[in-house]
């Protein structure tokens, strides 16, 4: 039994070099979620103590997530093996700038719904799984974003596609199910595409870790099935993203669930998609990008602009925020079908501000409610009167999403357009500014109805309505601190960008020239 | 071998899209089942077949002795079947709440979260 | 950052929004009277730039500068020279007694703290606007003030005038922002250069590109939609549902004069080439008729000098489109008279609005008693308006009339639309100076006497000012007029000015037939008035009713669009989804010529056939199952088989999951589907029918092909190869794939548990969560369930 | 189903394959077997007793409620990767001891504790989801 004994060459078979405490910040994410999650599932009929264990492990997640990213700006990229196994046999956790990022951007909009949720959500709701649901879902994104592995990025999608289950149906509204139906069946056939196309790929290249496949993949070249495996790629986080055509399942279960739900969801699920997608096309595949780049950059203009059209023609504000998102993917994509590194960089950007914005405009969204009583555009009205600081607020952040300076929509905006004008993508440039404009009206007729206007639909010309007294709850330091939060940083990402584009650029180039991402997990013999 | 296994797997892809394309949430769950039996095949194709030398090191040995059966498709289908035997029983058990709460499991019919005609904008300003 | 010198511009530009923050506070302690000391902070800003004059008129120019985004290179700069300091003096100049103004004219407003921050915020961008140097932190200010002008013209925001006014505003002005913005990276690319001063110096370089025509067709879209250039006019006199501070500011002296200074500033490289002075001249020229007409039209004061707003913006552009050097002489003496008498004529009219209750002019009249010093104030900036001596506003019609008659030769097109434009002019302005003042007393809304000190002073500082600059006219020409130009130009010129024509020429006697016609006209002002009504009634339509028919058809094409892809029916969702599956396969397949070409019968044992067709038949029966149980009992009939296939090739592990997994399912699809119905005929029509079977079988094809390509092709076996030595070696276990799941690959377990303990904790919170129902909701299920327990009893 | 015969079997079934369960888990690592499948036998095992001998009677006789012992089978797993922070090594480096019990040496190790967590998970999750359905039967 004692295999001891056998002389084996541990070195050929494991990285014997003892790790640095700071390595550990690669799996530290997962690590916190995991334990704060089961912790929470233990303890969940205390629904006191929920929130505060939840609040803890997301403030440590926050920091790790801190820690991490200032290790890969400091160090370049960070990887662990799990098991000591040697890549490409055990599984890598890899972050680069990106992942590193992008982690961080949404373990902070994680912490902020955490706090809002504990003014929001019910007993009931906490019971059965609210925080527990949280944790685990932080858990699939950080792993998404982490991992080196290509199936193990398919495992912490599903823990993040299960655990957003949990979130989309706690309640049980009979609109939630409904939503959940069409939601829960769409996913599913996404990541079994995503499956379906990994198992090809292993098939073809015989190995699972990303940085291999990044060096067997461009010895192949895009020839033979590789291409469909591709193309498989494309249309499953396509669908994970939300992408036009296949972005049925986000406007269909967005509006359903609690509010701060739909603010999480709005703000990670669509982007560990588009995550996936920078990944796989820029470092994976690259020749896969520059085919399919006609492709990407068609998905990206009919994204854009089906999303603002569709915010456009709604009546009921979750609805049309979930268009918003849409159509925010839809630049994102633009980067991608760019695909050079000033573009990718405006892409990363993109996804840490739409990340934050879209978390508060849906959070913004239910004071809304607790302020106006509804979320239809008919009924609301006198929320300028009511609460000019919430008016504000709201103001910001719309002018935050339309891509208005001075806030966070605007850099990334005017970094993907002048990519796209740099290489000749006109019709992409247009597209963008083009969603932008249109992108402000909607968000300016929300204001116009829901805010300037006296009362709802039918109140007469320079007649204020008296709104009802709101629920204390909602004006809580539970409720703003976390909007305060969110709303702080879209600002200062609007005034002080030059951090975050130093980082989208590090981020970018990570992808596009990955020597380093290849030496981090296979060591300096690379090339 | 592996191209008459493939013809299946192709044919197990094909009936449970059929099902999922229906209206009836129950045939689109058997849709579901299927579906990820065509995975698992499709994977455990995809790592090559070999017969009946399962990836077990015998008590004698320290490495194998023979060509034995890819074990890494083996590992993977593993996860994924305990993956999607957990979304299975996820979805049956949402599809009968959907069934109790909304009276219906025609998905035609399941109009609540985007109701018919939902769309009018309101005009002016 | 200095407080002195150049650098302290960025304290210049700054201040305005630091006064925005504590103008509210301030407000709340000293009322109305806030004005005093907030109006300072302009003062000061005035006396800076002021300080200013002296070295920029001997030609100097300053670019302060400190790094913001250096990633994207980025900087925080400023460029004074002699137009952004002529702006910059307007604004702030202006902008102190526009101060004054709003702490009379909102006195007791509940919001005037909120009005004077917003007021502050536009002055801040609208200084940031003309001194930036980096092209994007001009862009910045740009948009900073389409934003903050939205929120002034909605200010009265109960109003669906004011608000649909302040939407069209930020609609038009922000849409032609993006033109600019693309315009502004075109230029960055073309030239390499970020800066303003950088891109003026890099001389034919634009001109040359083969992009200067996009490159100004993108920079007109911005400047044409912010100075209100014909058909993108109609936002202007909508804008006057502000208060009138704001239209005395932004719309007559600052913000609409932003399109008019970018295309002056830009002029050096952008300037005169024949798109150029094609396309500005005509459509500056359609401006000025189209305002004038527009504005004889009207009988509200502030509408009148909107659209007479519009006309001078209109004749700048034609000015600058030009190149002429005369004309744009002309050009840069009118804008300095536009601002003047414009804000004081504006202020003017809401003094009258505020203290008589009404400004509109045909129930007005015989305030002169009552409001004195308004009406003197009145009568000085109308004269200037109406190009008269001694005012700058007479000069600058010299000038102008020089530049057109007398510049690359006579021009008979433009000078008849000047010579028509002004004369209309003159008329407002005589009908706006004259008739609310002079006749009899007209019975007003409200008891109308004289403003307080804060109402009366912009008008009669910034009219007196107007003549000023004529009497004192060589030394304007000499500090204001003359770098001007030279920015203008783009290169040094000194401008020599002076009250009284040199010679008597072209210009004086246009000059003398603008101002008999305009008297002629004023005279049948009411005919004129009768006579375009009927002309715009006939025409019926106009770029304003084009607006909401624009928004109105946006919005119903995107519900369309959106009824049309998001139609609510989970079947097309998932029909669309595996047809565009089936294209993401077949596509590249065909393409790439990836489909296998042979099929060689394979040496299956008589059993391996067996398994394969119990599982082929399995599926066959789930698809053509009729009940429930048939539907149960064919899946599990699959499920094993899958399993015996685990089996057959070597896998145990599997094969025993499955096996478990199966039953398991079979067990909580009996517990579950009890109570869910499997309809006993596929209710789908033939077609659909047919339709989904051609997809289906279609990505079926398509997987089976990808797959046989795959596996045919030599397979790399590295990592099953380091499992098989090390597992036991090394990781102690003889079961690889139990090796593989605990310890090589054990993260993926890890985050697979993950997966089965939310399953578990979802499906509980599916089943132990009951909804709060609402009452209605709670019968719409009862009779739905009504409904299902007939139907059940039905089929029984 | 709940026949006296049934009843009466079902307790000693149940006990049987919960036994057979921890020994499928055990040997796991050398032959067929393993967490999975260990999990889902003694899943079933409950599913079967709750079906004989109704829900209440399982929840007495497991005392944790079944979610909680599924979050701590996965901070079991969580925790058994943790050990190697403590050996400098990376994340879920496996760690074994030899100890004597009675004159045998037993292996115990990291990976040993981990597959026991996948099991206490999958009892817990699916045991919870199969007495979860059974209770709506019974209602």
């Amino acid at each position: 039994m004692a295999a001891a004994d056998t002389a084996v060459d541990l070195s050929q078979a494991m990285r014997l070099e003892p790790v640095l405490p700071g390595d550990w910040l690669v799996v530290a994410p997962l690590l916190l979620t995991i334990l704060g999650g089961a912790l929470c599932l233990i303890t969940r009929k205390n629904t006191e103590a929920q929130p505060k264990v939840a609040i803890i492990f997301l403030t440590l997640l926050v920091l790790s997530c801190a820690g991490l990213l200032a290790r890969v700006l400091d160090k370049g990229v960070v990887t662990m093996v799990a098991g000591s196994w040697l890549p490409p046999f055990g599984i890598a956790f890899t972050a680069d700038a990106l992942g590193a990022t992008l982690a961080l951007t949404s373990s902070l909009v994680a912490l902020a719904v955490a706090v809002y949720g504990a003014s929001d959500v019910d007993r009931s709701g906490r019971r059965y799984g609210f925080y527990p649901f949280l944790l685990l879902l932080m858990t699939g994104v950080c792993g998404a974003f982490l991992t080196g592995d290509i199936f193990n990025l398919y495992v912490w999608f599903e823990v993040l596609l299960i655990s957003s289950f949990g979130l989309l149906v706690l309640g049980n509204e009979r609109a939630q199910l409904d939503g959940a139906v069409k939601y829960a069946i769409l996913n599913i056939i996404a990541t079994t595409l995503f499956l379906i196309a990994t198992g090809l790929l292993y098939g073809i290249v015989g190995t699972l870790n990303m940085a291999d496949i990044a060096i067997k993949a461009r010895g192949i070249g895009m020839d033979g099935p590789l291409t469909t495996v591709a193309v498989l790629y494309f249309l499953a986080f396509a669908m994970k993203a939300a992408a036009f055509p296949v972005n049925f399942w986000l406007p269909a279960s967005y509006h359903t669930p609690r509010i701060v739900v739909s603010a999480v969801f709005a703000g990670l699920l669509t982007k560990v998609g588009v995550y996936a997608l920078l990944r796989i096309f820029v470092l994976l595949m690259p020749d896969a990008r520059a085919a399919l780049a006609d492709l990407i950059a068609l998905v990206a203009i009919l994204t854009m602009l089906t999303g603002v059209f569709g915010a456009l023609a709604q009546t009921d504000i979750r609805r049309l925020l979930g268009y918003l998102v849409i159509s925010g993917i839809g630049s994102m994509l633009a980067g991608l079908a760019i695909g050079t590194t000033p573009a990718l960089a405006g892409a990363i950007f993109y996804a840490v501000h739409s990340i934050l914005v879209m978390t508060a405009l849906y959070m913004a969204a239910g004071v809304m409610r607790a302020l106006g009583g509804s979320f239809s555009l008919r009924e609301l009205g006198g929320l300028y009167g009511a609460n000019p600081a919430f008016a504000a607020v709201f103001l910001m952040l719309g002018f935050a999403v339309a891509g208005l300076p001075p806030f966070s929509g605007f850099w990334p905006k005017v970094l993907l357009v002048d990519a796209a004008l740099v290489g000749g993508h006109g019709w992409i440039a247009a597209a963008i500014l083009i969603t932008g404009l249109l992108t402000t009206i909607a968000i300016g007729r929300v204001w116009v109805f829901a805010f300037w206007r006296g009362g709802a639909e039918g109140t007469p010309d320079g007649y204020e309505k008296a709104l009802a007294v709101p629920d204390p709850k909602i004006t809580g330091a539970g409720i703003w601190l976390p909007i305060g939060l969110l709303l702080g940083l879209i600002v200062l990402l609007g005034i002080q960008p030059e951090f975050m584009m130093q980082v989208a650029g590090r981020g970018a180039a990570s992808l596009g020239e990955p020597l380093g991402y290849l030496r981090s997990v296979f060591g300096d013999a690379i090339q | 071998m592996e191209a008459t296994v493939s013809v299946l797997i192709g044919l197990f892809f094909a009936v449970a899209i059929y099902l999922l394309m229906s209206r009836q949430l129950v045939r689109i769950l058997l849709g579901i089942a299927i579906l990820g039996n065509a995975v698992n095949l499709l994977i455990f194709t995809s790592g090559r077949l070999l017969r009946e030398v399962p990836p077990i090191i015998p008590e004698a040995l320290q490495v194998p002795a023979e060509t034995i059966a890819n074990p890494l498709p083996q590992a993977l289908i593993l996860t994924a079947i305990v993956i999607s035997f957990s979304f299975l029983a996820f979805l049956l058990v949402l599809a009968f709440r959907a069934y109790q709460e909304l009276g219906t499991d025609d998905t035609n019919e399941m109009r609540v979260a985007e109701p018919t005609g939902d769309v009018r904008p309101p005009q002016g300003y | 950052m200095s407080l002195i010198g150049s650098e302290a511009t960025f304290i210049a530009v700054l201040a305005p929004f630091a006064a925005a923050i504590v103008a509210p506070t301030l407000t709340r302690l000293l009322a109305h009277n806030a004005a005093w000391p907030l109006a300072l902070v302009p003062a000061a800003i005035f006396l800076f730039f002021a300080g200013l004059v002296p070295e920029v008129a001997g030609g100097a120019s300053f670019t302060p500068a400190v790094d913001w985004a250096p990633a994207y290179g980025v900087t925080f700069s400023f460029f004074v020279d002699g137009l952004s300091t002529l702006f910059a003096l307007l604004i702030s100049g202006i902008g102190t007694f526009i101060i004054l103004y709003s702490g009379g004219y909102l006195k007791g407003h509940p919001q005037q703290g909120r009005f004077f921050s917003f007021m502050f915020l536009f002055m801040g961008a609208m200084l940031g606007l003309v001194l930036g140097n980096d092209l994007i932190t001009l862009f910045i200010f740009w948009e900073l003030t389409s934003i903050t002008s939205f929120l002034l013209i909605g200010f009265d925001h109960l109003r669906a005038a004011s608000r649909r006014a302040a939407i069209q505003a930020l609609v038009v002005t922000g849409g032609g922002g993006l033109s600019l913005l693309a315009g502004f990276l075109v230029i960055m690319a073309v030239t390499g250069e970020a800066n303003m001063s950088a891109v003026l110096a890099s001389g034919d370089t634009l001109r040359d590109s083969g992009l200067y025509a996009l490159v100004l067709a993108l920079v007109l879209g911005g400047a044409f939609t912010k100075s209100a250039q014909f058909p993108f006019h109609f936002w202007l006199p909508n804008a006057m549902e502000a208060p009138t501070p704001v239209s005395a500011f932004l719309h007559s002296a600052t913000m609409v004069k932003a399109g008019v200074y970018l295309l002056m500033r830009m002029h050096p490289v952008l300037g005169d080439t024949a798109l150029w002075t094609t396309i500005l001249p005509v459509f500056g020229g359609a401006t000025l008729l189209v305002g004038t007409i527009l504005a004889v039209r009207q009988t509200d004061l502030k509408l009148m000098l909107a659209y007479t707003t519009v006309a001078s913006l209109g004749l700048l552009v034609m000015l600058t489109g030009t190149s002429w050097e005369k004309a744009i002489e002309g050009a840069a003496l009118y804008l300095l008279a536009h601002s003047l008498f414009k804000g004081a004529l504006f202020m003017v009219a809401g003094t009258i609005d505020h203290e008589a209750g009404t400004r509109d002019i045909t129930r007005l009249g015989g305030l002169r008693k009552a409001m004195p010093i308004t009406f003197a104030a009145a009568c000085l900036a109308a004269l200037s308006m109406s190009g008269l001596p001694p005012f700058v506003g007479f000069i600058a019609k010299e000038y102008l009339y020089t530049g057109i008659w007398g510049g690359a030769g006579a021009n008979y097109a433009l000078t008849a639309t000047a010579v028509l434009g002004n004369a209309l002019m003159l008329v407002i302005a005589a009908a706006v100076a004259l008739k609310p003042f002079l006749g009899p007393k007209v019975e007003t809304p409200k008891h109308a006497h004289e403003g307080p000190v804060l109402l009366y002073a912009g008008p009669v500082v910034l009219s007196l000012v107007g003549l000023a600059s004529a009497l004192l006219a060589h030394d304007t020409g000499v500090l204001v007029i003359g770098p001007v130009v030279s920015s203008i130009l783009g290169v040094p010129s000194a401008v020599d000015v002076h009250l009284v024509p040199t010679h008597i020429g072209a210009a004086l006697y246009l000059s003398l037939g603008t101002i008999a016609l305009g008297v002629v006209l004023f005279l049948r002002l009411d005919a004129l008035r009768a006579g375009t009504a009927r002309l715009l009634t006939a025409i019926g339509w106009g770029p304003d009713k084009g607006f909401d028919q624009v928004i109105a058809g946006i919005v119903s094409f995107s519900a369309w669009v959106t009824r049309t892809v998001q139609g609510g029916r989970m079947e097309v969702y998932m029909t669309m989804t595996f047809l565009i599956t089936a294209a993401a396969i077949l596509v590249p397949m065909t393409v790439a010529g990836t489909w296998p070409t042979g099929f060689a019968m394979p040496d299956f044992r008589f059993y391996e056939w067996g398994v394969l067709a119990i599982a082929a038949a399995g599926l066959v029966a789930v698809l053509i199952a009729r009940t429930r149980l048939t539907a149960i009992v064919s899946l599990g009939i699959q499920g094993f088989a899958v399993a015996l296939i685990f089996m057959l090739f070597g896998a145990p592990d599997l094969s025993f999951t499955q096996f478990m997994v199966e039953t398991l399912s079979v067990v909580i699809l009996a517990l579950v589907m009890t109570r869910l119905n499997l309809q006993p005929r596929d209710h789908r029509p033939m077609a659909a029918r047919l339709c989904h079977s051609v997809i289906a079988l279609a990505i079926g094809a398509g997987f089976a092909g990808l797959l046989i390509q795959i596996t045919s092709a030599p397979f790399d076996r590295r990592l099953s190869d380091f499992f098989e030595a090390y597992s036991r070696t090394i990781a102690h276990g003889r079961n690889i794939v139990n090796v593989i799941l605990v310890d090589f690959r054990g993260f993926d377990t890890l985050g697979e548990i993950a997966v089965v303990m939310v399953t578990g904790l979802c499906v509980l919170a599916l089943i132990r969560v009951r909804p709060k129902r609402s009452a209605e909701e709670a019968l719409d299920l009862a009779a739905g369930g009504d409904a299902l327990r007939k139907r059940e009893e039905a089929r029984v | 189903m709940r026949t006296v015969i049934f009843r009466t079997i079902a307790p000693y079934l149940a006990a049987l394959m919960v036994l057979f369960s921890v020994f499928v888990l055990l040997r796991g690592h050398n032959e067929p077997g393993g967490g999975f499948i260990g999990g889902l036998i003694a899943a079933s095992a409950l599913a079967i007793y709750g079906i004989a001998c109704g829900v209440a009677a399982v929840r007495r006789a497991i005392t944790l409620h079944p979610m909680s012992l599924s979050a701590a089978g996965l901070l079991m797993a969580a925790l058994s990767g943790l050990v190697s922070l403590f050996t400098g090594q990376p994340f879920m480096t496996s760690q074994w001891w030899y100890v004597r019990l009675f004159g045998v040496e037993v292996p115990l190790s990291t990976p040993m504790i981990f597959d026991i967590g996948v099991y206490l998970v999958v009892v817990g999750s699916i045991g919870s989801i199969a007495l979860a359905l059974e209770e709506r039967e019974s209602d």
